[in-house]
């Protein structure tokens, strides 16, 4: 008898319960597809960036004159014939990332270095806010500082060398420049993020076999923590080639790669590249050449995919996580 | 099982307790047995030298991590080419002594000294001390086996590399020091693999390779052999019984049966205060203090 | 005797032989760690002083301009009021969709998803969408929103393209904000017999808000900052009226106006007010950002100790 | 669907005193752009539009003739303005652009403040500076002094104006010594800055920024010389929109034109297209447009 | 200590090792002993029901992490209103087999399980069961103190809320579920602070509160003391005993003591098998099998 009573109470609670959750549930599914959908979201920006960048950059290839858009340099769409050769903007680019990366490197490893390994407390206290605020820091306020301040630096120093004086001030240098200051932060935060990762055992065991500290860090945390610096090259050649407003602010080119490439007054003088010619000429271009444009950001977004595989696979590579 | 006979009356006793050994995976790996007669075949009251001259001697030091202290008034004497074992609860402060000795505790932000550590006419603890010479000459094994992410031959020539030594130097050394650390003959086919591919016994006896490739004077080890199976721990047993006859050796354990198995002294610390320290057998039979015969019979830590 | 004496000698001086190198060597290592460390020390203090004067300069040419009441004016050259104005209209639009979206697609990786392919390709795909330059994507916006979908060059494809833009960002930290939830306060919710989203609601929401926070905050700190992918999709001219909530107009915002000043729109108001113009901007958005970089962490504390202290 | 805002449309011939009253008001957003040198009209246009009709919201994006065209043939403009008409043989899909006729613009070739003692130059010498063949000032009756040659991009309407009736050919300057401005304005903040700088531009931006501007083949660029096109370097501005204009787009293009908007143009430099001989115009005018 | 002469010989015998009282705390805290008297006021063999009736049958049970299997055919039936005990060395699976029975384990991805859990006439292991109605009415209280950053009451009601029961219920229900976890008293006048103030017992008890306040017909329990110090165990023990009265209850734990004071039925597991399962006294006194003899006199584990 007892044991009914409860067996009885035991069932309605649960029809109660079932009740009470069958609401539950279908919120719960519903809740579910719309974040499934959010998810998806990210999945079909990317692949439609692909796609309609690829699709409308490709088209230009239906007009024959495009076909030396690999091959060649001249970039003239307004031409009786048209030529649009974008390897001179793909130079260019190239050229400014290289000579950024190069100039960034050291810099951004050794501040990496001291800030994890050497400095004292207050000096991370001040350096890390000021490093992640120049991450974030607009690339126009760069440019704005490269035109009044760098370019007419770098003019007045380089005007001997360069083949104008009046524009001296404007070209991969001054881009380059811009580029070091753009992607410097990125390089040192994410080199600290390296470096941090390599675990203090690795600096005892070193330092207990009678290593300086300067031993340490070249013998046992730098190699230790290569795949992570490797990252921090790539992300910041990620940032370095895809930079706009601000280095094309000082370029100062337009669509002609200079006559005599292979001299250092190259790097003085108004030069291209590919975001400065999307940012100049892609609201008034028409036909192939606005299809052209589409192309050259469809080369940039290939470029920056492929430094993202290369820095997940230099990631997957990693000993310390 | 029949070596439980040869050992102390106390350890019998509280065998079941202080026996780290998993008794299942004892009995899949049937090798065990072997290695564990071979185990008997040394016994640290043979070689004791209650007279061996003091390596190093630390008198009256305070330890403190900021404003904690972590050491009281420690005095220690390291008896040269003996064993000293370091034992107590966790948290006494075996770790923190272990690394006063050889300045390790200088990485850590706020850490402070105090006294004194003669150690061949200097005092350690003097701020003015060269950590880096100091360190070559008294090497140290962690807990965990910190392997470099190099090849194997790369991690033992490390020291040796620091100090500049020339290839035919290292070549010699290396192998001689994977011959001490009793892992020749398991990598000699494998020197330029990776050596995080070593299981972490071999990793842990390469780490005490690497360490007596720069021919340190004093070895310290920190609970070498709490992250490993009974094979490898017997396997370093023994090997820190060949490496005293020529290191001076202190070792920090957790495993009682393991200091009476390999140790001439043992210093028994709690809450940052040596009570005790004399010849292994003496501890282990005739502890003086009453906190010591508690730890040591295992009503505590 | 005296052989045993003299084989103890041999062997201390031996021993003294050793030492003495050991030193000499320890000397030269020194020697080099002290120089390798000076110029750490110098490469960092350039880097640094690098930064710092340009804080410096920034502050320095601009803050003349910020302590003057007429510069947040919206009548006459030389003021920013209305790029003031555009720059928040901008912010609280695409927080207002992005934040729902990125949490609802961290919610789903986070919680929902089982690890597979499927969960691989969202990450990967949101790993290259943060690698787009922003410029590519203000083609994308342009292209798709502007053109395809016919909005135009308004404030509104100005806003999806920065969706685009901010979206893996906000995701990545929104997802890091979720994961730092403990298992064990989820299971405890589940354990219950609570459903997955109320648990979500629940628990796992307001134990992450301090991380949401912060995702929200440096996602600000990306609209505030960005030019690249509005020029295209945006525009760069304000209509008399910018102060009007409607989204289909074309409106500029401080980056924009500080990029237009110094290209297309040269020459149109004098280059020193112009200079003046960018210099004050700049040194906002520099202000801006530096409270937002100190702001998020403490902000984020402050709902901590709130959300605990519940 | 035009709506009237709240004021009366007025077909009355307007006065000063029934300014604002006479503007056929419409609402709505108006995204106008491209012609930078149209652009101070349309901007000024624009804000005593919006100041008169509070339900109209326009805006001006300026960035060359050739954006202007192509934003309102793809819909991201509702009005596009240019320097020129329309060249379908370039552009064939522009063909659904109906051209609006605002003004006429009077563009003039400018030289920096160092190149003294040059007051014309025959369009020879022009041609010759532009393809390059000439660098230095003192090849042209000037200083010793290196040219720095200031260009505008392809899709501008000045520049474009300039090789039609200037050079007669296209520019094919390239170089150390050449850059592209962005804008008009951005052209004569260039040639006030830059050393030995040549530069075409309108007359508007060359008289705000004090700049040099030198006679073309000795017709100076004056309104009386446009009004016979003896001088040749001028052109008809257009406003054009994606099939017939309507709405607010219709009835702002109607209020540039208007006599209201006449102080305007005045102010910034431009012709009222009545004001240019119908020979002139034919001049300019392509035969296709006739 | 004069209680260890009430319990059975073979855990005096290992007294020292399967006690997990640190013996320097305990005797820093007077109040054990007062405790520790309480502590023997309950034995489960006087609420023994050998008759029970089966609560939940399950048979056959297989679980996989992916590929891995943890629990190999694991047959046990759970009385009604019994404590039944789980034990077994670390990694044997007795977590992974708790987890089955609310399905807490669909939260691990690739987790598989096969076989019968026999609830009230439905497996629980069927993919169309629902787990949220389960766990309802299967409660589970984890090893570490789970508690919301919520308010103390907000913790009890949130099982309740999730239920939708109506404001007046809730406040009766919570504290009902205070008293039968023993925590009213200690925490009745700040209901509305945050339950991260309390301490780690307290949490815990504010756990099993919070589980009994949706009133589920068992309690699943995994080694809900061992995060905590002697009191506080003890205080949970003896509700344990209190709550078998109404509830069915599984619990996990390392502590043999702690299984033979509560429990009525005991399973020993090992390496994912249930070696025996039987009476709590027949298992510590009679062990039909070898290993769990081993296990239950301390030789491994
Ligand atoms: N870096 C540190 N900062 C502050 N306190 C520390 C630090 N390292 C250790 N301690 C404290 O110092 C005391 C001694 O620690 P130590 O590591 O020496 O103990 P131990 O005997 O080695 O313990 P175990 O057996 O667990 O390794 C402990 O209370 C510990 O919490
Ligand atoms: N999420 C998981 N994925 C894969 N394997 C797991 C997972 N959780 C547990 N295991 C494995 O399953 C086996 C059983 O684990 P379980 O946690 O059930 O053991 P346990 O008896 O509760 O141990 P403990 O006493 O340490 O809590 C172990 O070998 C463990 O490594
Ligand atoms: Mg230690
Ligand atoms: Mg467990
Ligand atoms: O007026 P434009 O900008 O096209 O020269």
């Amino acid at each position: 008898m007892a044991a009914n009573s409860v067996n009885v109470k035991t069932e309605n609670t649960n029809t109660a319960r079932s009740i009470g959750t069958r609401r539950g549930r279908l919120s719960d599914q519903i809740a579910r597809g719309i974040f499934f959908v959010c998810a998806v979201l990210v999945v079909v920006i990317i692949f439609g960036v692909f796609v309609f960048l690829g699709i409308n950059g490709l088209q230009m290839f239906k007009d024959p004159a495009a076909r030396n858009f690999f091959t060649s340099s001249s970039w003239d769409p307004s031409a009786d014939s048209p030529s649009y050769g974008a390897l001179g903007f793909i130079l260019g680019s190239v050229v400014t990332t290289l000579l950024s990366i190069i100039i960034v490197a050291p810099i951004g490893f050794g501040m990496a270095l001291y800030m994890t390994e050497m400095a004292p407390r207050w000096v991370n206290a001040l350096l890390r806010p000021l490093l992640e605020v120049f991450t974030g820091v607009p690339s126009v306020v760069i440019g704005f500082l490269g035109l009044v301040v760098l370019v007419p630096w770098i003019a007045n120093i380089a005007a001997p060398i360069a083949p104008s004086a009046a524009n001296a001030g404007n070209g991969w240098a001054a881009a380059t420049l811009i580029l070091v200051i753009m992607i410097l932060p990125t390089v040192v935060s994410v080199s600290i993020d390296a470096l941090r990762a390599v675990p203090d055992s690795v600096r005892e065991a070193s330092l207990a076999l009678g290593s300086t500290r300067w031993q340490m860090m070249k013998d046992a945390v730098l190699p230790a923590a290569a795949t992570g610096l490797g990252t921090a090259i790539v992300l910041g050649m990620t940032r370095a080639i895809g930079e706009a407003l601000a280095v094309s602010m000082v370029l100062g080119g337009d669509i002609h790669l200079p006559a005599k490439l292979l001299t250092p007054s190259v790097l003085f003088q108004p030069n291209i590249n590919i975001t400065n010619a999307i940012v100049l000429y892609f609201s008034e271009a028409s036909g192939t050449e606005r299809n052209g444009y589409f192309m050259l950001g469809f080369v940039l977004l290939i470029i920056s995919f492929l430094f993202i595989c290369v820095s997940r696979y230099i990631a997957s590579r990693s000993v310390y996580k | 099982m029949e070596k439980q006979s040869q050992r102390p009356a106390y350890l019998a006793q509280n065998e079941v307790e202080i026996n780290p050994l998993n008794k299942t995976q004892v009995e899949n790996l049937p090798e065990v047995s072997k290695e564990a007669q071979h185990m008997g075949s040394f016994d640290p009251t043979k070689t004791l030298k209650t007279d061996a001259t003091t390596k190093i001697d630390v008198q009256h030091t305070n330890f403190f991590y900021g404003a904690k202290q972590a050491l009281y008034d420690v005095s220690l004497p390291i008896r040269d080419r003996q064993v000293t074992a370091l034992i107590g609860p966790s948290g006494c402060g075996k770790s923190t002594f272990l690394r006063t000795l050889n300045r390790m505790n200088d990485l850590v932000p706020g850490a402070r000294v105090e006294g004194l550590a003669n150690f061949d006419g200097f005092n350690i603890y003097d701020p003015k001390t060269d950590v880096v010479l100091l360190r070559q000459r008294i090497g140290m094994v962690f807990q965990r086996a910190n392997t470099f992410p190099k090849s194997i031959f790369e991690n033992v020539a490390y020291g040796l590399k620091v100090q500049g030594k020339p290839q035919n130097v290292i070549k010699e050394r290396v192998e001689k020091s994977l011959h001490g650390a009793a892992l020749w003959d398991e990598v000699k086919d494998r020197l330029n693999t990776s050596a995080l591919g070593l299981s972490g016994g071999q990793q842990q006896r390469l780490c005490i390779a690497r360490a007596l490739a720069v021919e340190p004077e004093v070895l310290l080890m920190d609970e070498p052999c709490s992250a490993l199976d009974p094979i490898a721990t017997l396997k370093i047993e023994e090997m820190i019984t060949e490496l005293v006859k020529d290191y001076t050796i202190v070792i920090v354990t957790h495993n009682m049966q393991q200091a009476s198995r390999v140790s001439h002294f043992t210093g028994f610390f709690l809450s940052g205060k040596l009570v005790e320290v004399a010849s292994t057998a003496d501890i282990f039979e005739h502890p003086h203090h009453k906190e010591t015969e508690d730890y040591i019979s295992g009503r505590f830590g | 005797m005296s052989a045993q004496q003299q084989i103890s000698t041999s062997v201390e001086s031996d021993e003294r032989q050793r030492l003495l190198s050991l030193e000499r060597l320890t000397q030269r290592l020194h020697l080099k760690n002290n120089i390798a460390s000076g110029i750490l020390a110098l490469i960092t203090l350039l880097g640094a002083l690098l930064f710092i004067l340009i804080v410096i300069k920034v502050l320095w040419d601009g803050i003349p301009y910020l302590i003057n009441p007429d510069f947040y004016g919206s009548t006459g050259t030389g003021t920013v009021g209305q790029q003031i104005f555009n720059t928040l209209y901008l912010l609280i639009l695409s927080e207002i969709i992005l934040v729902p979206i990125a949490l609802a697609a961290a919610i789903y990786l986070v919680e929902y998803a089982r690890q597979g392919p499927l969960v691989t390709v969202i990450h990967f795909a949101a790993e290259t969408l943060a690698g787009v330059p922003s410029l590519v994507l203000g083609l994308f916006g342009y292209l798709v929103f502007a053109t395809v979908l016919h909005l135009g060059l308004t404030r509104l494809t100005g806003t999806l393209t920065l969706l685009c833009l901010n979206f893996p960002v906000a995701l990545r930290l929104f997802e890091d904000a979720l994961t730092s939830v403990a298992r064990e306060q989820r299971e405890g919710g589940l354990a219950l017999g609570s459903t997955k989203w109320h648990m979500i609601r629940t628990v796992v929401l307001p134990s992450s808000l301090p991380g949401i926070i912060t995702g929200i905050v440096l996602s600000a700190g990306k609209v505030i900052a960005e030019a690249a992918a509005l020029i295209f999709t945006m525009g760069s001219s304000n209509p008399s009226n910018v102060y009007t909530l409607n989204p289909m107009i074309s409106t500029d915002n401080l980056t924009i106006h500080i990029w237009y000043l110094k290209t297309v729109g040269a020459g149109t108001i004098p280059d020193n007010v112009a200079n003046a113009v960018s210099a004050g901007s700049a040194a906002l958005l520099i202000i801006i950002l530096l409270v937002i970089n100190i702001g998020s962490r403490s902000i984020g504390r402050l709902i901590q100790r709130k959300v605990m202290a519940a | 669907g035009s709506s009237t805002g709240g004021s009366t449309p007025s077909t009355s011939t307007p006065t000063v005193a029934a300014k604002t009253s006479s503007i056929n008001c419409a609402t709505g957003n108006l995204a106008t752009g491209g012609s930078t040198a149209l652009g101070p009209l349309v901007q000024d246009a624009a804000k005593a539009y919006q100041a008169a009709c509070s339900g109209a919201t326009i805006t001006t994006q300026l960035t060359g003739s050739g954006a202007g065209l192509k934003g309102a043939h793809d819909g991201s403009l509702n009005i596009g303005s240019s320097d020129n008409f329309v060249s379908l043989t370039k552009n064939p899909e522009y063909k659904d652009l109906t051209d609006n006729q605002v003004a006429v613009v009077i563009f003039s070739v400018i030289i920096s403040k160092d190149v003294t003692g040059v007051t014309n130059l025959t369009s020879a010498q022009i041609k010759d500076i532009y393809t390059g063949k000439v660098t230095n000032w003192k090849q042209v009756g000037g200083p010793d002094l290196a040219i720095t040659v200031i260009s505008r991009a392809s899709g501008s309407g000045t520049r474009n104006t300039f090789e039609k009736y200037i050079l007669a050919t296209p520019e094919t300057i390239s170089g150390a010594n050449h850059i592209t401005a962005k804008s008009s304005g951005d052209v004569a903040s260039n040639v006030g800055s830059k050393s030995g700088a040549i530069a075409y531009d309108t007359i508007d931006f060359a008289t705000k920024h004090s700049l040099t501007t030198v006679s073309i083949d000795g017709a100076a660029p004056t309104q009386d010389n446009v009004k016979t096109n003896t001088y040749k370097f001028w052109n008809i501005e257009h406003m054009y929109t994606k099939g017939d204009a309507t709405g607010l787009a219709k009835s702002f293009i109607d209020y540039v034109k208007s006599a209201d908007a006449a102080s305007l143009r005045q102010k910034d430099g431009f012709m009222d297209l009545s004001a240019v001989s119908a020979d002139a115009i034919a001049a300019k005018t392509p035969a296709a447009a006739k």
